[in-house]
């Protein structure tokens, strides 16, 4: 990826996270403890900072460093689960970057397996997991001839629709689990900040064809 | 919101940096990565017990740092788990060679960012283990999901954790009695009131003027459920059948009760509270043997209180009455 | 008004049998008339202090009772100050031949109170005399009318005097100890929130989302002014340059600083106000020798602090240092 | 006095009292700490629930045993004075009580320089004391001849616009003594409590004879 692409998709991200903080805190001060949107905007400021010496880097290299600013800067649960995320990504990631969208699924899908093990959770417990599994899977199911324009029409509609469902589930992960059948009615703050970023990423991806 | 506080950035690192300053003589402050160290560090060969967690608890945990309970303590921002580069500096400023010994309060972020921390000290020459609290009893405890939090309880692993660590008893040993602990014990919270996240600036959650939250988390996350305001006799007759109902304690078997504070309520109302639950307790047949009443494990600005019960035994009181000197406990030395 | 209680009429009864049984080790609380004591009474022929005033201030001044401090300590209904009769019999109970002498807040209630019981005891073998604190610099001193108000300087006056007591120190000596204690501490206390007084079942004053009160006394009283609320630093400016306008410490001079919470302000906050008063007064050239943080004098429910110097020197230090084990206090045993 | 009488003065006096906690715990909310209502509550109703006892025995001692009672019940700054204020007019009384108004005014001195005394105060200092001297020193001004209607009268106007006096005088005594010019525009609590027990007083008076 060219440096000033890898720059604008970092401002991207960090710009959607903070623009949304307020949300994020509210959301996780229903069925968590209202630090989510301070979380993910420390983590985003801080990759944000670095995002010329990042803008230097091969792009698999440059995840995982990012991933271990998360990892450094966030603390809480977000901040393991999304550093690995970039960090198995960054390792997955062939030499030269994704060939194709298939190259692109198998990269995510490898960030997905790591949250999972991280989390020692998996979709279905109410958590960023319900958008990354869904959207993982649908990138890894489309046809090897999809359009971009396709994919990241599928990409943004999977997780929303991921994300919508995470209202009625029943938290058995994470902070809201402790709330049992009282977490049910409310979106997951963790799944709402991942729909944000793959939207954040499909806009990159659309403004850059 | 109103805080005594000069900006939400530097409440952590100012409040970090009056701390060592009044303690001088107790620990050692590190602000980047931020810890908090025993100024004089235990023997070699001893097992160091490291704890940590979101801010917002204290004294809990930094509180309890010095002879004879932890040997560092990690803090993260308010109500966020800390980062592993903390819990590695602190781990390594604190290792005496015995092994390294983790005090984590079960919330997913601190498992996974000490889990990390683990991994990066796999090779530490004693090694490292972990003891996980979850005294909570308000959470339904199941291995099929996050299972229960660690609260106040979390206070009492640690003194007898580290008081059996200061007497040289090995990483398995100490882990293994950490475990025992914790399942010996159970903790049920109330709030009266929600505390305010300074980043956040308005209250957690909303209570009516009549109404409280029973079971509620230190976190101010929601508990079992929100009942009428309840007279303090029956706040704490459902505490102590709660946890009497998960931890089963013995008539006779001699009791350790923690009545703790969250933050805001007087400790006239704490100690009445405690009085109201040490009688419950007796009219079950259960000893009270140990007491203690007042904050130290704290919901920042939450009225409201918590009962933690723990079943002990002639070792256990004997490691608990063992000579402890931080900043938030002291006796016998 | 939401509080852990049971009922109006037995809060301070109930709270009181908890206290006793938390630290059985340390007191005996009689309910009837209504005074807690010492358990191992100090030896026969030294002085035996006894305090006391309205409940809400825990844990001034119940848990200040024990070795190296006060003997006795009379517990008024909430911010009211005791009756003779309480004073009298925990007198009576306490005096170990070598004298009697009271440590009075100066209010009109308690110095009414105490002076009736000085009265009723003019006959007692070694004597009684009384010291009186008023350390709250935000009230104008003048012999023409009430004069200053004792608020937490009366914990340094306790623990300094009593440490004498201890040692020997005959009726006079204690008490000119004690007057020159207080005369060389200043205080200045800041609110965010009002107290409630349980009887009164709302608040005592009404502070807007966005004021504090300056100079606010322990019982809810209104300060020096009512102003916009201000950044730590700044409210630690004002304590710090408003007590030592009045006591007048000398650069280099040894300082106590207590930085007291009045009962729902988190530690947080309060080890990041010490942080801002510390550097004060080294900004001024003042060396704080000793500190002590936490709720030592509080006002039930009210969030906000107050900051306390003492002007010290060699002889005040090592008593201040000298062993103390009470509920609230402890070191050296 | 007679026992039914005393009986009588007691419960009118401990009713008013009740009637009055709220008002007299706002009063103090506003320039005190908020329990003057409760402090002369907790204090009337244990005089009231010694009726019986006292109404036994001479007006003097009765006097006496109830401002004990005061003293030891009230605690904070009432209790004292007007424990004072009882226990010095009960000793003032001549045996068989007081033979006229001369009588009756130099006992309520008597029990006013009692509380000067306990109180190290004097009228002008914002207190119960503001309603208390010149209510004596109206009644020891009062003609010989004064008729009992008048002298009721002189009593009550007395009290009330000494009471109304308090709201523009600077606190020097007593706890709003500490909010020094902030005092002013409040009535002093004190001096309406007693002002209220000069009512109750009064109306005794006039309906027994
Ligand atoms: N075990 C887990 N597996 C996957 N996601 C999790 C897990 N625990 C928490 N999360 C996600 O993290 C989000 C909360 O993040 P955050 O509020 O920043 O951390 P914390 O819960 O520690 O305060 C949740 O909404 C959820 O999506
Ligand atoms: N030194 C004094 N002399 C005369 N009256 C006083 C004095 N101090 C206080 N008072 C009276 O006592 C009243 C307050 O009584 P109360 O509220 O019951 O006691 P406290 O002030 O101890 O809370 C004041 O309103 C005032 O009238
Ligand atoms: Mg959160
Ligand atoms: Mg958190
Ligand atoms: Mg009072
Ligand atoms: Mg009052």
């Amino acid at each position: 990826m060219a440096p000033d692409d890898l720059r604008d998709l970092i401002a991207r991200s960090a710009a959607t996270i903070a623009a949304h903080e307020e949300e994020l805190t509210s959301l996780d001060r229903a069925i968590g403890d209202g630090d989510h949107g301070a979380n993910m905007k420390r983590g985003f400021s801080a990759v944000a900072e670095q995002a010329d010496a990042l803008a230097g880097l091969p792009l698999g290299e440059a995840l995982q460093k990012a991933g271990m600013t998360l990892i450094m800067k966030v603390g809480g649960a977000s901040g393991p689960l999304y550093g690995s995320l970039l960090m198995a990504m960054g390792k997955a990631l062939p030499d030269g970057g994704p060939a194709d969208l298939a190259g692109v699924a198998a990269m995510l899908a490898a960030g997905v397996e790591a949250v999972k093990a991280r989390g020692k959770s998996d979709a279905g417990a109410k958590t960023m997991l319900d958008v990354l599994v869904p959207l993982a899977r649908a990138l890894q199911s489309a046809d090897a001839g999809t359009a971009a324009a396709a994919a990241i029409a599928t990409a943004r509609r999977t997780a929303d629709e991921a994300l919508a469902a995470t209202r009625d589930m029943k938290a058995t992960k994470g902070r809201a689990s402790f709330l049992g059948e009282r977490s049910i009615g409310h979106l997951d703050p963790g799944a709402r900040s991942s729909a944000l970023l793959v939207h954040a990423a499909c806009d990159f991806l659309e403004d850059r064809s | 919101m109103k805080k005594l506080i000069n900006g939400i950035d530097g409440i952590l690192s100012e409040s970090l940096r009056g701390f060592g300053a009044a303690h001088a003589d107790l620990v050692a402050v590190s602000l980047d990565p931020k810890y908090v160290l025993r100024a004089t560090p235990k023997a070699r060969g001893k097992v160091a017990l490291v704890s940590g967690g979101g801010s917002g608890h204290e004294p809990l945990h930094a509180g309890f740092v010095g002879a004879g309970m932890l040997d560092a303590a990690c803090p993260g921002e308010v109500f966020t788990s800390p980062t592993p580069d903390q819990m590695l500096a602190a781990a390594q400023a604190a290792d005496a060679g015995g092994g390294l010994l983790f005090v984590v309060k079960n919330y997913s972020g601190d498992v996974m960012n000490f889990e990390m921390a683990a991994e990066m000290l796999a090779d530490a020459p004693g090694g490292v283990a972990t003891v996980l609290t979850n005294d909570d009893v308000a959470v339904e405890d199941s291995t099929f999901s996050q299972g229960r939090r660690g609260v106040a309880g979390t206070v009492i692993v640690e003194k007898i954790v580290g008081a059996a660590a200061e007497r040289g008893a090995d990483l398995a040993a100490c882990q293994a009695l950490g475990e025992r602990v914790n399942k010996a014990t159970g903790s049920l919270g109330v709030a009266l009131t929600s505390c305010t996240v300074p980043a956040a600036g308005r209250p957690t959650f909303d209570l009516g003027e009549d109404e409280m939250e029973l079971g509620v988390g230190i976190h101010g996350e929601p508990g079992r459920r929100r009942v009428p305001l309840m007279p303090a006799d029956e706040i704490a007759e459902a505490m102590v059948s709660a946890i009497c109902e998960s931890t089963g304690p013995k008539p006779g078997e001699p009791l350790l009760l923690l009545l703790n504070g969250m933050g805001a309520s007087p400790q006239m109302e704490l100690y009445l509270m405690y009085e109201a639950a040490r009688r419950l307790c007796e009219d079950r047949g259960l000893a009270v043997a140990r007491s203690l009443v007042g904050n130290y494990c704290t919901s920042l600005d939450m009225a409201g209180c918590s009962l933690t019960l723990t079943r002990m035994d002639e070792a256990l009181l004997d490691l608990w009455d063992a000579p402890v000197h931080t900043a938030a406990l002291r006796w016998g030395m």
